[in-house]
């Protein structure tokens, strides 16, 4: 049961916003409304207006930029998982939203609603820290646009303003050489960890590593140490050695203890599952796909 | 489109099951309500009433949604199918004859979801591994089967691998 | 959950313990409370408490309790309030002891709290950490007001 | 006795369910799916703490508001005994002075619809002050621990709970005892001595409907009540007693449930219901949410401490248990669930020497009620385990272990108790089968076996009329509620198997108390065996009135005439049902009435009544561990049940089925978290209930059918068994892989990858 409320369908990113001005904290926005209804279901928001972003002409949209990925924000998990711009450019994110929670919610809930409501239980922006993800910030006044890592301040928080909405969100894709893998490990609805790893590799050399981890903690981080401990090794040494790395990324990871599990544990999986993520993406470099199977975990 | 905001009811007009249908609609009604009380298609439920267990599963344009947790006012100009609209007449779907053969119906509760959820599936992928059947269904409770005779009736459903290509 | 935390403060113990006892000050160095005031001399105040956890706003009239006094060393109190729109009710106990230490004194801070009702069951996790941080801005405010 | 010489028509067949086409076409009805003209929305506002005092309820802003019928408080409730329980009337439909739980109803109200309603209670001023909550076993028991009742409740309505024990003083509300031999000197005589304790969580039903009740008061005082229950009579002796009205005056009608598993046992939210619909003088509808749901009823948690001792040959020397049963705030049905498991500790073993007593513990907690299995699973969870540290200890084999100490067929359970109905080796020895017991397991993957034998209800009573209409087709009124087990098909296969009838001739009437006859629960799993006795009698006493209508027309004796294809037959000669009734009432009306009552009545056992059978069931994994992340994988897992016959072979599969992966869940994943007093996890969200991905890749249910039950054909039941062996073998097959041996449930990633880790020595099992 939800309270009433109005339903604005704004034409243009201006008028979005100045709904949102003039309204305050009374009104929401709304695109897929798969996390925005629950709360308001439950009562623990009320709001006195609905401002519906998903008609809003091109936010939808996916699109190449500039060698860029853009997503629009009222683009759906489902849009994603079958856009051919994403396979092209960013493979792993249509792998990432072919498992984000269930088909229902996949075939409504958007990429935008997901970031700003920043779950830090969520897929995405894990996924997306691989990818120096920026989000783009409209107001009336003009845009923004800011790295993902500041935008998503922490658990259900974010740097967007009142008046400000979410657009789109830029990926920049990965340099020739790079395979990547996401693994995602949980016993609940929403994932207890996500690791997204990606190795970049030139004459048997790793030049470049990417390690995010999202869920454990109050929101996705990447871990700049972990990363740097990769450069140089061989695909060999990565196969080796990715437990030297797992322990490094479990040292630095912050966790909090919840219902999905204790910090501590959390931190022990962070360190199980970098491990595994990172042997995931050294075996896709060198040619080979399929990996063990394990019990509550998802690779992609 | 329209900058005037919808504060009472709006009319939606749409296709549901195969006919076409015209409702006044509260901004915050949900489609699980209207379709219960407005429409007694009662085939979809509620249960946990959060997007997890799939009771109330309907396909707009094919693709399958919580109506629990989807307002009305969203299918407007769209096509909405229920369970009531799976058969053909007095003609079942293939998956309502699956879903009988196999005993995968016990209290029913589950029932309606479960199909079409597998049509959406099916819809998608007409051959899909024993895996990617469960998988697809990770949003799809049921606590009496157990499961096993709602995936073999599921596949039992799907088009053969080699007739398929 | 839970919080403990020490502090050192760059001030005697006298002094920390007189801004202890000028709680409508020391209640606002809480982050998020306001309008504290006194309804019964040393023993029940009144603060308004609010705080946000991403788009859900909690807001609060609470009913402080001085619990007991160990002057001029300990005190402990009591606040509950309830958020009407939300059906959240929170009940707070802290204590806070003050010891010397190096010349300046050392605020053993203890918290314990609850939220009752949807939030609290929802924010699970995510409230043991907001307390945290919530203690320690309450820590260096205090300080500062102390020691300035 | 009918039928075809040597065989079944139809019983013994996969028949499809009579409910399958409403149910896949979405025209199934449910409590849900009902209205009435002129219907209120009926919606609870419960209490945020544990345990506290009611200092004020103020309703009067919310009586106020537009479209609101009704607003009650506990001190409105003036009208009506404001108290139930089945066992103990301890239960206030609305708390009164005290909250006792997290979650318990408050103020109810009724509107013109659920929004109204919602907007009323926003309104609702309650003032609480905190009083110190019990949440665990522990905090409950300690001594000095705050009470959670502090008067002495009305006695309930069940005969065999009159002498509730309880312990003046403390939070125990019910004790149970009961000794068997001299097991301090068989303890002080035995080779090998074990003494372990083992936990079972909190769990929720999560049927997927969840409860609901309509209630509707007629201009002569009458009270109509549809209800998802499980047992209509009970809720309508409840109502009877809170109303005090006659039960002809009362009806109970039931519509089909989306599953029940016990939760739906005795009256939940009729009361409240009932109580609304007479303020307001019109219809009431109250149906919970799932958060409701998780705050009405719950599985009894439990701490058992087991002696468990051996010869050296091996046969079990003696066997003491302790068990507490954290009931909850309320007493529901828990002081009958904690005796009657308690009572059959020993399952399937003979064990000569026998001291068991058990706690049902109040607690600040949602009550603790029937939960498929009804408390067996909490204790054989620690026997099973103990019977493969035993063999581990002895160095024997857990099958042999087992099978060496299994009761005989026949051999009373306990003297002058019901004697075992089943071959209990040939359920051993299937699933050694099943599994590949003797063949050694791949690297990586271990096995675990565990069986269980269960007591049904007693005594117990079910009654059954099968109506004969003059066109031959018939009508079988019984009071089993349909909640998807499939008893509505299974009744009419019955049926139709004794009158000779094709099944789609016979109709099973949904529950009505005042039109179906007596039935005490479907629970149980019992209502195959008793309700299908009666109706397998009353179809007979309809058989025999026609093959008595028949000699008549016929001259010949009634006992050479046969019933075959709706027809009384004597050799060449075929005479049709509706020619028989033509004859006998000289018109084309009329219809023949039988009737079947079975009662096996009161006994002199522990409990004051025999069980009309055993529940027979054995299960056995074979496992895989993710040592890193101490999730385990179930790969394979066999089901036996002893059902003495199938009726229905897909659906009994179903049950089994069904019941391996609920028991999956309490297994690997599900609890009810409580912190501080406060439900963490009272939805989808934070409770994880097993989904199609945790099926085991192989799942196999095996039957041994030998025609030796209690029930109709030989028949008898099904349903909770299956559920109860998975725990213990689970937790066996993973001591048998790693050393590790897990003592609390659920075995969560996480909870295994702590023992792992405090695992000091390595394996010592084979």
């Amino acid at each position: 049961m939800l309270r009433p409320f109005a339903l604005h369908r704004p034409a243009t990113v201006a008028e979005a916003s100045e709904i949102l001005a003039q309204q305050g904290r009374d009104a929401a926005l709304y695109a897929g409304g798969t996390e925005l209804l629950l709360i308001l279901k439950e009562g623990l928001l009320r709001v006195k207006s609905l401002v519906d972003i998903k008609r809003l002409p091109g936010l939808a949209g996916i699109r190449a930029d500039n060698g860029h990925l853009l997503i629009g924000a009222a683009a759906t998990h489902r849009a994603v998982e079958h856009a051919p711009e994403v396979h092209a450019r960013c493979p792993l994110i249509a792998r990432v939203a072919r498992h984000v929670a269930n088909v229902r919610v996949r075939s409504v809930g958007t990429v935008g609603g997901n970031l700003a409501f920043a779950d830090p239980h969520s897929d995405l922006a894990t996924a997306f820290l691989l990818f120096d993800a920026t989000v783009r910030l409209a107001a009336r006044a003009g845009e923004r646009e800011l790295a993902l890592g500041d935008f998503v301040v922490g658990p259900y928080e974010t740097s967007r303003r009142d008046e400000e909405i979410l657009t789109s969100v830029r990926l920049t894709p990965w340099p020739a050489g790079t395979t990547g893998a996401y693994v995602k490990y949980g016993l609940h609805e929403r994932p207890t960890l996500g690791v997204a790893v990606a190795l970049t590799v030139a004459g048997g050399a790793v030049r470049g590593a990417r390690i995010a981890v999202g869920c454990v903690g109050p929101r996705p981080q990447r871990l700049a140490g972990a990363e740097a401990r990769l450069g140089g090794w061989s695909l060999a040494d990565v196969e080796r050695r990715a437990g030297e790395v797992g322990a490094e990324a479990a040292a630095a990871v912050d966790a909090v203890d919840d219902l999905h599990g204790s910090a501590e544990y959390k931190r022990d999986m962070t360190r199980v599952f970098v491990r595994r993520a990172l042997l995931v993406a050294a075996a896709r470099s060198a040619g080979r796909e399929g990996h063990e199977r394990h019990p509550h975990t998802v690779v992609v | 489109m329209s900058a005037i905001p919808i504060r009472s009811s709006s009319s939606v007009r749409c296709i549901v099951n195969g006919r076409p249908v015209a409702l006044e609609v509260r901004p915050e009604a949900l489609l699980l309500d209207v379709l219960r009380d407005r429409l007694q298609l009662k085939g979809a439920r509620r249960s946990c009433d959060m997007q997890v267990c799939g009771a109330c599963t309907v396909l707009v344009d094919g693709a399958p949604v919580s109506a629990c947790t989807y307002l009305a006012v969203e299918v407007d100009g769209r096509e909405v199918t229920t369970v009531e609209g799976l058969a053909d007449g007095d003609r079942l779907h293939p998956l309502q004859e699956a879903f009988i053969d196999h005993g995968a119906v016990q209290c029913g509760f589950c029932t309606a979801g479960m199909l079409l959820t597998a049509k959406a599936l099916l819809a998608e992928d007409p051959s899909p591994t024993p895996e990617r059947v469960a998988e697809y269904l990770r949003g799809s409770l049921c606590r009496c089967t157990g499961y096993r005779k709602i995936l073999d009736a599921i596949l039992a459903c799907a088009t053969p691998k080699a007739a398929a290509r | 959950m839970r919080v403990e935390r020490d502090l050192d403060v760059a001030a005697p113990p006298e002094r920390l313990w007189a801004a202890l006892w000028d709680v409508p000050r020391m209640v606002a160095c809480l982050p998020g409370c306001a309008e504290a005031r006194e309804v019964e001399p040393q023993k029940r105040y009144e603060a308004h408490m609010s705080q946000r956890v991403g788009p859900i706003s909690l807001s609060v009239p609470m009913q402080v309790t001085i619990a007991d006094v160990v002057s001029p060393h300990s005190l402990a109190l009591e606040a509950k309030g309830r958020d009407g729109s939300l059906g959240a009710s929170v009940a707070m106990s802290v204590r806070l002891a003050v010891a010397p230490r190096d010349g300046g004194s050392r605020l053993r801070v203890e918290a314990e709290g609850k939220i009752l009702g949807k939030l609290g069951a929802l924010g699970h996790g995510v409230i043991q950490r907001r307390a945290e941080e919530l203690i320690d801005e309450f820590g260096l405010r205090l300080k500062r007001a102390v020691e300035g | 006795m009918t039928g075809r010489p040597g065989g079944f028509r139809i019983v013994g067949q996969s028949v499809r369910r009579t409910d399958a086409l409403e149910k896949v076409t979405g025209r199934a009805r449910y409590l849900s799916d009902m209205e009435l003209p002129g219907m209120a929305h009926a919606r609870l506002l419960r209490s945020p703490y544990a345990h506290a005092r009611l200092l004020h309820v103020d309703v009067r802003a919310a009586r106020e508001v537009p479209g609101v019928h009704a607003v009650l408080a506990a001190s409105d409730l003036t009208f009506c005994d404001p108290f139930y329980g089945p066992a103990l009337r301890d239960r206030p439909l609305l708390a009164s002075e005290v909250v006792r739980y997290e979650g318990e109803p408050v103020v109810a109200v009724a509107a013109v619809d659920e929004a109204t309603a919602a907007e009323a209670l926003d309104l609702v001023e309650v003032e609480y002050e905190e009083l110190p909550a019990v949440t665990t076993l522990e905090e409950a028991l300690a001594p000095g621990a705050p009470r959670v009742h502090t008067a002495e409740p009305l006695a309930g309505h069940f005969s065999d709970l009159s002498s509730l024990r309880a312990k003046p003083g403390t939070n125990i509300c019910h004790q149970f005892d009961y000794t068997r031999g001299d097991v301090a000197t068989a303890l002080a005589g035995a080779h090998l001595v074990l003494e372990e304790t083992y936990r079972f969580p909190r769990i929720q039903h999560y049927s997927m409907e969840p409860h609901g009740a309509l209630a509707q008061w007629d201009d002569e005082g009458g009270l109509t009540v549809w209800a998802a229950t499980q047992n209509p009579f009970s809720v309508r002796s409840e109502l009877a007693k809170m109303f005090a009205l006659n039960a002809s005056r009362i009806r109970i009608a039931v519509p089909l449930l989306g599953g029940g598993f016990g939760g739906k046992t005795y009256a939940k939210l009729e009361p409240l219901a009932a109580a609304l619909a007479r303020v307001t003088r019109r219809p009431v509808r109250l149906l919970a949410s799932v958060e409701d749901a998780f705050r009405t009823v719950r599985r009894c948690s439990a701490r058992v401490r087991l002696t468990l001792a051996f010869h050296r040959d091996g046969r079990i020397a003696a066997l003491a248990c302790e068990a507490d049963f954290d009931i909850g705030a309320y007493a529901d049905i828990a002081p009958r669930v904690i005796q009657k498991a308690t009572y059959t500790t020993t399952g399937p073993y003979r064990v000569g020497h026998v001291k068991l007593h058990s706690n049902a513990v109040y607690t600040n907690t949602t009550p603790g009620g029937a939960f498929r299995g009804f408390g067996v699973p909490q204790l054989v969870w620690g026997v099973e385990s103990m019977m493969d540290v035993a063999a581990d200890r002895l160095g024997r084999d857990p099958v042999d272990l087992r099978r060496q100490n299994l009761l005989a067929h026949g051999e009373e359970f306990a003297p002058g108790d019901t004697p075992v109905d089943g071959k209990l080796e040939e359920s051993l020895g299937r699933l050694a089968e099943a599994i590949q017991w003797s063949a050694a397991a791949a690297p990586g993957r271990a096995k675990g076996i565990a069986a269980m034998m269960k007591a049904s209800v007693a005594p117990s009573v079910s009654e059954a009329i099968v109506r004969l209409h003059a066109d031959g087709s018939a009508n079988v009124l019984v009071s089993t509620v349909e909640m998807g087990q499939g008893a509505r098909t299974v009744m009419a296969q019955i049926a139709a198997e004794v009158l000779a009838l094709p099944l789609d001739r016979v109709r099973v009437v949904p529950p009505d108390t005042s039109i179906t006859p007596y039935d005490q629960t479907s629970s149980s799993s019992r209502s195959t065996t008793m309700v299908g006795r009666a109706v397998q009698e009353a179809a007979q006493d309809v058989v025999d009135q026609l093959r008595k209508i028949a000699a008549d027309m016929l001259g010949e004796p009634a006992a050479r005439l046969t019933v075959l294809d709706g027809a009384v037959v004597s050799g060449a000669q075929r005479l049709a049902y509706p020619d028989l009734l033509d004859h006998h009432f000289g018109m084309r009306g009329g219809e023949l009435i039988g009737r079947g009552v079975v009662a096996p009545g009161r006994t002199k056992t522990a409990l004051g009544g025999s069980t009309p059978f055993w529940e027979v069931a054995m299960g056995g994994a074979e496992i895989t561990l993710d040592e890193e992340t101490g999730a385990i994988a179930i790969e394979s897992y066999a089901s036996v049940s002893d059902v003495g016959r199938c009726i229905n072979p897909q659906q009994c599969a179903a049950q089994d089925e069904g019941a391996v992966m609920q028991g999956l869940g309490h297994t690997l994943f599900e609890e009810m978290v409580y912190e501080g007093g406060q439900l963490l996890n009272a939805d989808l969200a934070g409770y994880r209930v097993p989904r199609a991905g945790d099926v085991p890749p192989r799942l196999e249910t095996l039957f041994v059918e030998n025609g030796d039950g209690a029930g109709p054909f030989g028949a008898k039941g099904v349903g909770e068994g299956g559920l109860i062996p998975v725990s213990p073998a689970v937790g066996n097959a993973l001591a048998r892989l790693t050393g590790v041996r897990m003592r609390e449930l659920p075995m969560t990633p996480e909870r295994v990858w702590r023992a792992l880790r405090a695992r000091t020595r390595p394996t010592t099992n084979p």
